[in-house]
């Protein structure tokens, strides 16, 4: 048992510049692969509702406008999103209408403006043998 | 002239406002020192390098709502605050820094005012334990026990260090024993076990780690102050700001030869020794993890009393030997 | 005198709440009442609800910092309902990550033992030296606290020889702090005074209140769920079960930095011995009718999951026990005779984890909670109101 | 000590107690048996197969019957009994005398599920408020929590 064991350690440290982050002031790099904040690429969705039903935090929503046109409306509530990326996984159409971001500073004073929606017409499913076959009818519309 | 210059004295230096400011300094200094130890910021963004966060606490926590509990002695549970302001500032007025005649004793410079400084030093320990019991929290009573136990504890050894260095100067006046040391800067050496001994048991009396038990947070929540909140607790944690700053400057005092060199190098020198004992106090602070209360007292009386006789044992002799 | 001491719902040593009773003589504890609920979701519940690709999320929330053990453990038990065999480069990852979440929790215990005991220097070293760990889980799955990295049937992120150097280069760093610590843990006399001989656990006593993890394993039982029933890849692996004889806090310090120690070995064999090939394999939705038990060594000790199936999208039935709830008996009994300093510190060491032990009732969830602007006016009234004739928690009577 | 050695000895020791003796993976054993053998079972099982440590207890409801499955760990395997009470009459005996370990989850079980747990030293409730209404089980198949409809201050929707 020594005493001050510690010393040398502290001693060292007190003119190294600080291990802190200065954090609103100075940000780091997220790596490459970080999960973000989830959003839609509505070009590409055929609306399948994969990420719909498996959604564990029940975040993403999607509702028909207009049957005639095939418009539907998909809302991710970014204010109850865990982040998972689950919708990325699920999600059949290659490319993946449903990507993520590195977002990471989300917070607001109000729910609402966390809510992201699109509106959008259906994309016609390419007749591509990789694409698993998705939950919804694939049945082809007229894009507009 | 004189009355005037009292007043001043009272006052601005080294009075109310003085000590105001130096001691937000100093509480500055002890969480940087301590943040950079530990490789961390402490306060930055406050003022240039964060100068002005503890005034900026102490102003926050004034606006703050008081609450004072129902069960609480609430005559007592007010006073409290201003009476330990009150008696660490007279402390701080006993301190030979600027307006003392080494010829003619005053007011604040006399025979005897080490020994006054010392039990004025004593009663902040006294307010917490009557702030502690008188709130009548759980915590806090437990708190209040544990500041009167640790006080029986460090004060004995506390009381012996310092006056060792004015056996040797024969003198039981501040400023008399700085002049003295400051006459014969090699005598300073033969004190320092005495110099250890007395950080140590200002670091108990300041109730910093590893003697933070009568507030130890992860134990007891608040401990002494657990029900204070708003100017009151503003007013405690300013008090024992300041009592930092005096206990340090007493330290310098009489271990370190002083502040000479009148105003402005008196100054000087007043903030170099104190930052300098304020530095240790924070490296033991960092170096060491809180110690139970039953440890406190075993180690006070086996280790720091016994060296504190042993300092004094040196003093003796050399002082026969000087003679 | 005797009187009660309430550590908790609120205090600052503990980080969740829980409400401990202590009764004390003087600063000596005679004896200790322990009262739950206060953190309840009702994850048993909402999981009979949710897919079994949602309940990976879910259970993965079931703590914070082991959140990668429930979600392996749930895992592990559906893929043997579903009789699905995930590839063996899916398995090492998932392991690794298991692993580099040990270490994680490790650390993070160290740190919270250095606070508890008020040393706050060891808690800040450990912590900032804890990032390279959260660096590294943040590379591999893509976040720090909830990696999302299982799925049924595999892992979900594939690792590259970059990341591997990197995972190499950190835990290098690692082992070297951790020593570092080792030594200062068990030589700052200051650090040692208050954690040696603190709460005593025999071994007789761990068996029969069956203590588990690192708890145990401090006072001499080897129970280790990963030597004992080796899940895929730790029966590959060479590492041993870090035990120590003391049964007192400073045991499980020693324990912890062992099983530290021989994380580090795990981790580096495992990115060497990485198989090539897929890292998942497509799971069904629907699981057949049956039960698994399934257990896995998270950094607190044993995890248990009970899942029934009955052969549609969603369980049946799944139980999870936590080990800090199989804990608690144990931390009683450590707690009496001890001293008032000692209760964070006895109560650190199980490192317990509130919210992974409380799980059940379904009270409140993320989407009811409804919320509003209280003004501190309404809530000093509505603490007034509750005055004489509200129920109180019971044994809450205020002691003086 | 393998999976079949533990079954045959089971077998063995329990003769007409073993309702039903499984081994559907590897080291893990579900043995069922009645309410009122339950704990010469425990204590059988501590005594001769390393069996001290409990790991949980869990309870299923089966409808008409709860079940309750005490899941035991040892070195070589993971035993799990259960035993089944029908809901009109939920009472099964402590297991605490031989397994000290055990009141925790039999407290748990007497909140989420109802289950008298006869015999228990300290049969207050364990993780139900106190206020939590008599009768209500949350975990029982009946028992349904209706959630009530987001309100978001402040707005629209």
């Amino acid at each position: 048992m020594r005493i001050a064991a510690f010393l040398p350690e502290l001693l060292r440290h007190l003119f190294k510049k600080p291990n802190t982050v200065d954090y609103p002031f100075k940000k780091l790099e997220v790596p490459k692969d970080f999960r973000g904040t989830p959003y839609l690429q509505p070009e590409l969705c055929i609306v399948c509702k994969a990420c719909e039903r498996d959604c564990p935090a029940e975040a993403i929503e999607i509702t028909s406008v207009s049957e005639a046109e095939k418009r539907f409306r998909m809302v991710i509530h970014n204010d109850r999103c865990i982040h998972c990326a689950q919708c990325v996984d699920s999600c059949p159409t290659t490319p993946k209408a449903m990507a993520i971001d590195s977002l990471f500073e989300l917070a607001d004073f109000d729910r609402h403006r966390l809510k992201k929606e699109w509106v959008y017409v259906r994309a016609v499913l390419k007749p591509k043998p990789a694409a698993p076959k998705p939950d919804a009818q694939p049945e082809p519309a007229p894009k507009a | 002239m004189a009355a005037l210059r009292t007043l001043l004295y009272i006052l601005v230096y080294p009075g109310i406002l003085f000590l105001f400011l130096y001691s937000t300094f100093c509480e500055w200094f002890d969480r940087k020192a301590y943040a950079r130890l530990q490789n961390r910021m402490g306060p930055t963004h406050t003022g240039r390098f964060g100068l002005l966060q503890p005034i900026a606490d102490f102003v926050k926590l004034m606006s703050k709502e008081d609450v004072v509990p129902n069960a609480a002695d609430r005559g007592m549970f007010n006073v409290l605050p201003l009476v330990g302001l009150a008696v660490v500032s007279t402390a701080a007025l006993l301190l030979p820094i600027w307006n003392f005649d080494l010829a003619a004793p005053s007011v604040t410079s006399f025979s005897g005012d080490i020994i006054v400084l010392l039990y004025l030093l004593s009663l902040p320990t006294l307010v917490m334990f009557l702030a502690a019991w008188s709130s009548t929290n759980l915590f806090s009573t437990v708190g209040g026990t544990r500041v009167l136990t640790m006080l029986f504890g460090y004060e004995v050894p506390l009381f012996l260090s310092v006056l060792s260095p004015a056996i040797l100067a024969n003198s039981w006046r501040l400023a008399e024993i700085a002049a003295f040391y400051q006459k014969k800067p090699l005598l300073i050496l033969p004190n320092l076990i005495g110099f250890g001994v007395a950080v140590i048991a200002v670091q108990a009396k300041l109730e910093r780690t590893p003697f933070d038990i009568p507030h130890a947070e992860t134990e007891i929540v608040g401990g002494t102050l657990t029900e204070y909140s708003g100017k009151k607790l503003a007013l405690f944690r300013l008090m024992l700001d300041i009592e930092v700053v005096v206990s340090s400057a007493l330290l310098a005092t009489v271990f370190l030869a002083g502040f000479p060199g009148g105003g402005l190098l008196g100054f000087v020198q007043l903030v170099l020794k104190t930052l300098f004992v304020i530095f240790l106090l924070s490296l033991i602070r960092a170096l060491t993890s809180r110690i139970r209360i039953d440890q406190v007292v075993s180690f006070a009386w086996k280790v720091l009393a016994p060296l504190a006789v042993l300092q004094l044992l040196i003093v003796i002799l050399l002082k026969g030997f000087l003679k | 005198m005797k009187f009660q001491i309430p550590i908790g719902p609120q205090h600052p040593a503990l980080k969740e709440p829980i409400s401990l009773r202590m009764t004390v003589e003087g600063e000596v504890i005679r004896d200790a009442d322990i009262r739950l609920g206060y953190n309840h979701r009702g994850l048993e519940k909402l999981a009979e609800e949710k897919t079994w690709i949602q309940n990976i999320y879910l259970t993965e929330r079931i703590c914070g910092i082991c959140s990668h053990s429930h979600a392996t453990c749930f895992v592990q038990g559906v893929e043997k309902l579903m009789e699905v065999v995930p590839p063996k480069r899916g398995l090492y990852i998932r392991y690794l990550v298991a692993e580099l979440e040990r270490v994680h929790s490790h650390l993070l215990w160290l740190g919270v033992a250095g606070h508890e005991a008020g040393f706050d220097s060891f808690f800040m070293y450990t912590w900032r030296d804890r990032e390279v760990v959260m660096d590294l889980l943040e590379m591999v799955s893509g976040n720090r606290v909830h990696y999302a990295i299982n799925t049924l049937g595999g892992v979900r992120r594939d690792l590259d020889a970059g990341q591997k150097a990197k995972i190499l280069e950190g835990v290098a760093v690692l082992r070297k702090r951790s020593e570092y610590y080792f030594r200062i843990g068990a030589s700052e006399p200051s650090f040692v005074a208050r954690i040696a001989g603190v709460g005593r656990l025999s071994k007789g006593q761990a068996e029969s209140l069956c203590a588990v993890g690192p708890t145990a394993r401090a006072s001499g039982i080897t129970r280790d769920v990963r030597k004992d029933d080796p899940c895929a890849v730790y029966d590959e692996m060479d590492f041993e079960v870090g035990t120590a004889d003391s049964g007192d806090v400073l045991g499980r310090v020693v324990v912890r930095v062992k099983e530290l120690l021989e994380s580090y070995k795990i981790i580096e064999q495992i990115i060497r011995k990485l198989p090539e090939g897929p890292i998942a394999v497509r799971a069904p939705r629907k699981a057949k009718p049956g039960e698994a038990v399934s257990r896995y060594e998270a950094p607190r000790g044993e995890n248990m999951h009970y899942i029934k199936s009955n052969g549609s999208e969603k369980p049946e039935r799944l139980k999870v026990r936590a080990p800090t709830l199989a804990n608690y008996p144990a931390t009683i009994e450590m707690l009496r005779n001890g001293f008032i300093a000692d209760i964070p510190l006895i109560f650190a060491a199980i490192d317990p984890c509130i919210c992974c032990a409380e799980r059940v009732v379904t009270l409140v969830d993320v989407r009811s909670g409804e919320e509003m602007a209280v003004r501190l006016s309404d809530l000093r009234r509505r603490a007034a109101g509750r005055g004489p004739n509200a129920l109180p928690k019971r044994n809450a009577a205020w002691p003086l | 000590m393998s999976d079949s050695d533990i079954i045959q000895g089971l077998e063995k020791d329990l003769g007409g107690k073993a309702l039903e003796l499984a081994n559907p993976d590897r080291r893990r054993v579900f043995l069922k048996v009645a309410p009122a053998d339950l704990l010469a079972v425990v204590t059988l099982l501590r005594d001769r197969y390393d069996c001290a440590y409990l790991a949980t207890i869990s309870g299923v409801d089966k409808g008409e019957t709860l079940e309750v499955v005490y899941h035991f760990a040892s070195r070589a395997a993971n035993i799990n009994v259960r035993t089944e009470v029908a809901k009109a009459s939920p009472h099964v005996g402590t297991i605490c005398p031989v397994i000290p370990g055990a009141i925790l989850y039999e407290r748990e079980l007497q909140d989420m599920f109802g289950l008298v747990i006869d015999g228990l030293p300290d049969p207050r409730p364990l993780v139900t408020p106190d206020d939590w209404p008599a009768g209500s089980f949350p975990l029982r198949k009946d028992w349904k929590y209706e959630r009530p409809e987001e309100r978001i201050p402040g707005g629209k929707s």
